[in-house]
């Protein structure tokens, strides 16, 4: 399907897969299924697939935070997701990622830092979140952003007396009752959309990635892209992100995940 | 970057450099301050300097990366004498995001379709950090893109904005952006009144981004200013 | 990965996942799991997880590295949380062998030589590791290569052999593999009835291999049946 | 020499230095050849030419095994050594040639690693292997191998008293009994033959490198290169790696190495 | 202008702009400049622009030297300075002045190491200079020299109590009354010139960059490029040092700096 | 490297090997040491060992970095087994600096003209090390190169020399080198009476720096005739 195809669709408000601008695509998801891992979750939406697993570890707290657990967000974009991805160190696009989520996990105070500390100033827990790509069929922000809270979500933490016994796990991660949701919404010919194909995101010349908890607050905004947006596409955005962000969290509060 | 140390950031109702909220700190502009750059250009907000140099349009090589329009390359860094620790020389993650949001701030200003197959570089260097570097970057390399001839659609202007102890401010200090609970990054076409960086970072509600971005708008005014009379005051000095 | 270490790794005669000594684990197999690929798969041993995903053949670039035959590449990755301890992220020492030793296990198997400047890229994500990944990785990469149409001579087979408190057994979980006295890895074409990798760590006699490598090709036949009904069922399914 | 002439050779059971197909070039050595490491050895098997040098270090011991010493190789492909080599890190080739030798020296048991525990858990003896290669003209695995068991045949301990006192040498590296031999065994056209030079290896398709000890314990075993075995030359390449590698011990217990 | 013009004046002994061989550009600096530093300068030669900057930190000593201090010297060709200068780790020309500049520092003796000392064997300040180029017009590396030499003469100590309290200035660095100056000479068609500018430096075929002490002791020599120098070479250059730096010091007692 | 920490260098009018102060330690010259290079040669000054191998002229690609004259790359290097505590292998800042000044030292004898469009490879690894690495490193590249066959001005010749307990000596070794006060590299081609090399770290006077070179230049003419005879010798042989 051509780029001048799917631009004709998108102004007359259509996707190739017969979706309106505002619609997710089949969105899926399971939890668990690392066996290694702590915590982890495979989310799919239409053909993007990505895993993230949480994994523990101790080690020494920042001296400006003594008594607080670390989060460590990493993402790689393998090269088996997509013809263009290459084998090396993440780059900047996977960096970027990396950043947003680790932003807004951080922003929408989901985790209890200072329950995840051992010892004050000596030992706390960190967590590491690794979001790998499986396959790159667009918005890798949002599905990496919503894997990495259901990895989180279902974590059990090992034991710990001195090292970690990993085989007995004995609590729950400390986390908030708070479910925060990124919504990236792309541009084209001021077109706005959301969750594109790989084919539509190339067609945006901008996105405004956003963080959102169930309270309507912002936990982080990232414009990305080489366009620009007007005031009013601004307040567009935000709105939009509050329903989708509603209509996600519907969606799974119908499975097993509170 | 911890948000979570909440210390004293606002006291008689003032910050603790005694600013106003909405009050940004004293700015400097210089153009044409590394000789051998197309062009560049200084820009200060209080202690927090940023030197940017513009090279380009220059050939693009290897023949096969040429594009239809000219490649932007943004680079951001800071100098290790710049922080309180000394800074580890080299590219973090850190540097390699604000490179990329400095770049996606600054191309819909600049026509790069007028310069096929040709790069456009963007070099930034922080000499002094002290809060608020990406926006300081941004006004330096806006304006050194300027000095350099580059054609741009209108100047970049920008400005951050943030909470500390609940308050809503302008322009960041270093202090205020360790301590402070939220800050937000902004830039604009001032007179194309067109948004080309909003990045967030911290929990904000929607009402409190609308009411930053409304004194972001009125303090990028008076920067756009003092980047225009800036220019027009080097190519006054220039043309006598 | 020392082998010093003894513990009871069997018990009653069987292995401490209940197996008996020539028995292979749970192997479970899927075609297609990466939508983008040209061909891919992912095969599972138990708790070993591989997928493969092959892009090509597609030009070699620059044209200097081109050769008269297609140029195999084979990336061996670990997932971070695929392991007990976080692995961190990167290209180690291991993991550039292992690619190395999975690209010749696959390699005799190629018809390199129809697609002349181009390139067949091999990739593997090893999402969960419990022993034998690298054969694992084999067999997913035959399954992958396949699906992606390129011609071969036959598939290739996988399986792991080993020396755990002094029993022969086959196909070696993570604890079998780090406590155990000696691993065999193993591959083949398996109706050419050649051998493709042969690799040992620890004190093997000639006899104790001879006799794995009887107990292994049996094993392979079965893995090879499986390798051939999960291409046949994808394809019914295709033609359906 | 071309490659066609080459291959007419080995087809006729014949080399380009008038050698059969099983027989090694002259093999020469010398021990103790560099002054500041604790072993040392430069092996030549005709023109390939690679030095081993072994140095101690006292480090950490491994948490899992904290009473025993630690072992590393390491192999440089150097630039002096051949016209394709690079400056640089080892590269793939480099990596595997290490990762063989070490897997050949832990597997045949011949370091004591226990009695390199200095304290346990605390302080152990670190035993770096490093190879150097000073002239490639094929066979790099079996003449680096050689230099290296004969380098550790060779090391002096140094003093240790809470430092190294690298001048007082106190007792020889705690060895077993035994003198693993790697022999790897090449093949073209079905044609087998062992310690090719530089352009014989470049006809080869496949080898087979083993690692034998004295009482015909197989130690490692790695199949190299693009081609395939059958069953019976893997057979006929274990009996001739045990005729081969007697031969070299044998050549070595007429000189001063026990 | 021309590479041929330049050489024609060069040979009448004149320079571009107007210039004698052996006389410097117009020299100014600035202290104090980085508020966040412990101490900096910027230097200008003519167009050349560098800023040198100095950061403490404290740290373990070196086993070899447990009670002195430690010194880093690090030196980046920002990608702003020159056209061809690129982002990325150091070059060769980069470590090259970098080493150069600790060499002389060290050899001149300025530095009283040990009382950089806090406790022996276990915590002394490391002095680093990070000199950072802004405008390569040429003579970087006595640009440099220069202003490192002033970056440490106006530093600042910050307090130590178990850890840095930066805010709180409590000495001056320990220093020697010594004044090093780096003089580097040039040499084109056999021709010695001094501090020259970037387009004079690329004709010239070798420097003798030397750095010499008030009382004219030597504490570092290096010759760089592809050139040679004759004895009587090498002496005039050594009593042309002596003159210019003389020159240099004068120029600065005029000023603050003592 | 620190040259501060005294210790006893010079014990009753001798140096602690039992050198006179301007005596050169035993020489030791070998050439074609390296089969494959095109020249290569061992220079051994006591228990320094420096082996150079030159590969070239051959054409430099890729095409758009050819010079008009060849490219010469020198690289020394350090073996991991040298030095007293093991040198961690790579490319440090020392290195990369020594691989530097030694091409400066060797550049200005070779007729690189000649050669347009191509590199010379000058690689160097040093197997023992004892001081003086530098010097051993040009004495062995100069007879490689000759090996080489590449035009040469003239060969080149380098010795050390330093300040040990107040005393002027040549050719320090290693414990000379760290604990001495001064040290001086340097490299002429000797018939041409022209200094290619000329390195101090230290204090000297230059009257000290005087005396020293007038030294050094009776010793480059000792170890000049070495490498003549060397090569003669060889070619001698390969004539019979």
């Amino acid at each position: 399907m051509s780029s001048e195809y799917l631009l004709k669709l998108l102004r007359n408000g259509k996707r190739e897969d017969g979706r309106g601008l505002n619609e997710f695509r089949k969105i899926s998801f399971k939890t668990g299924i690392i066996k290694k891992a702590e915590g982890s979750a495979v989310v799919n939406f239409g053909n993007t697939s990505v895993i993230a697993g949480v994994k523990l570890d101790v080690g020494e707290p920042f001296s400006d935070s003594p008594n607080e657990g670390i989060l460590i967000v990493n993402a790689e974009f393998s090269p088996i997701a997509a013809p263009f991805f290459e084998p090396g160190p993440p780059d900047e696009n996977a960096i970027e990622l990396a950043r947003i989520v680790d932003r807004g996990i951080r922003g929408s105070n989901l985790i209890d830092f200072e329950k995840l500390c051992i010892k004050e100033g000596e030992k706390v827990w960190i967590v590491y979140i690794d979001i790998h790509t499986i396959n790159n069929d667009g918005n890798l922000i949002d599905v990496s952003f919503l894997a990495s809270i259901l990895a989180l979500k279902t974590t059990l933490m090992p034991k710990y007396e001195g090292k970690i016994i990993r085989e007995e796990k004995v609590d729950k991660l400390p986390l908030r009752n708070y479910f925060p949701i990124n919504i990236s919404t792309y541009k084209a010919e001021n077109i706005l959309f959301i969750d594109p194909s790989l084919k539509e995101s190339n067609l945006a010349e901008a996105c405004l990635s956003i963080c959102i908890r169930d309270d309507d607050k912002i936990n982080s905004v990232q414009k990305i892209g080489s366009g620009s947006f007007s005031f009013e596409e601004i307040e567009k955005i935000f709105n939009l992100t509050k329903t989708k962000a509603r209509e996600i969290r519907n969606l799974l509060s119908s499975s097993y995940i509170s | 970057m911890s948000k979570s140390n909440k210390i004293d950031l606002i006291v008689g109702g003032k910050r603790l450099d005694g600013r106003d909220f909405f009050e940004v700190r004293e700015i400097e502009m210089k153009v044409n301050v590394v000789n051998n750059a197309d062009g560049s250009a200084m820009v200060r907000f209080g202690n927090t300097t940023a030197i940017a140099a513009v090279y380009g349009p220059r050939l693009l090589l290897p023949k096969f990366l040429q594009e239809e329009k000219a490649v932007l390359r943004c680079r951001y860094n800071m100098t290790p004498f710049s922080t309180d620790e000394r800074k580890t020389p080299g590219h973090d993650r850190r540097s390699i995001e604000l490179s990329k949001v400095i770049k996606s701030a600054l191309e819909p200003a600049i026509f790069l379709e007028d310069f096929p197959k040709t790069r456009i570089d963007v070099f930034i260097d922080i000499v002094q950090a002290d809060g608020s570097t990406r926006v300081a970057s941004i006004n330096a390399a806006s304006l050194a893109l300027a000095m350099a001839g580059i054609p741009m659609r209108d100047l970049v202007v920008a400005c951050t904005a943030g909470k500390i102890n609940g308050c809503l401010v302008l322009d960041l200090n270093g202090k205020e952006d360790n301590f402070g609970e939220a800050d937000l990054s902004f830039a604009m076409m001032y007179s194309k009144n067109r948004v080309t960086l909003l990045q967030t970072d911290g929990e904000f509600s929607y009402e409190e981004i609308e009411i930053l971005i409304k004194e972001l708008k009125k303090a990028c005014e008076k920067i756009y200013e003092m980047q225009k009379s800036t220019l027009k005051d080097y190519y006054q000095k220039y043309v006598e």
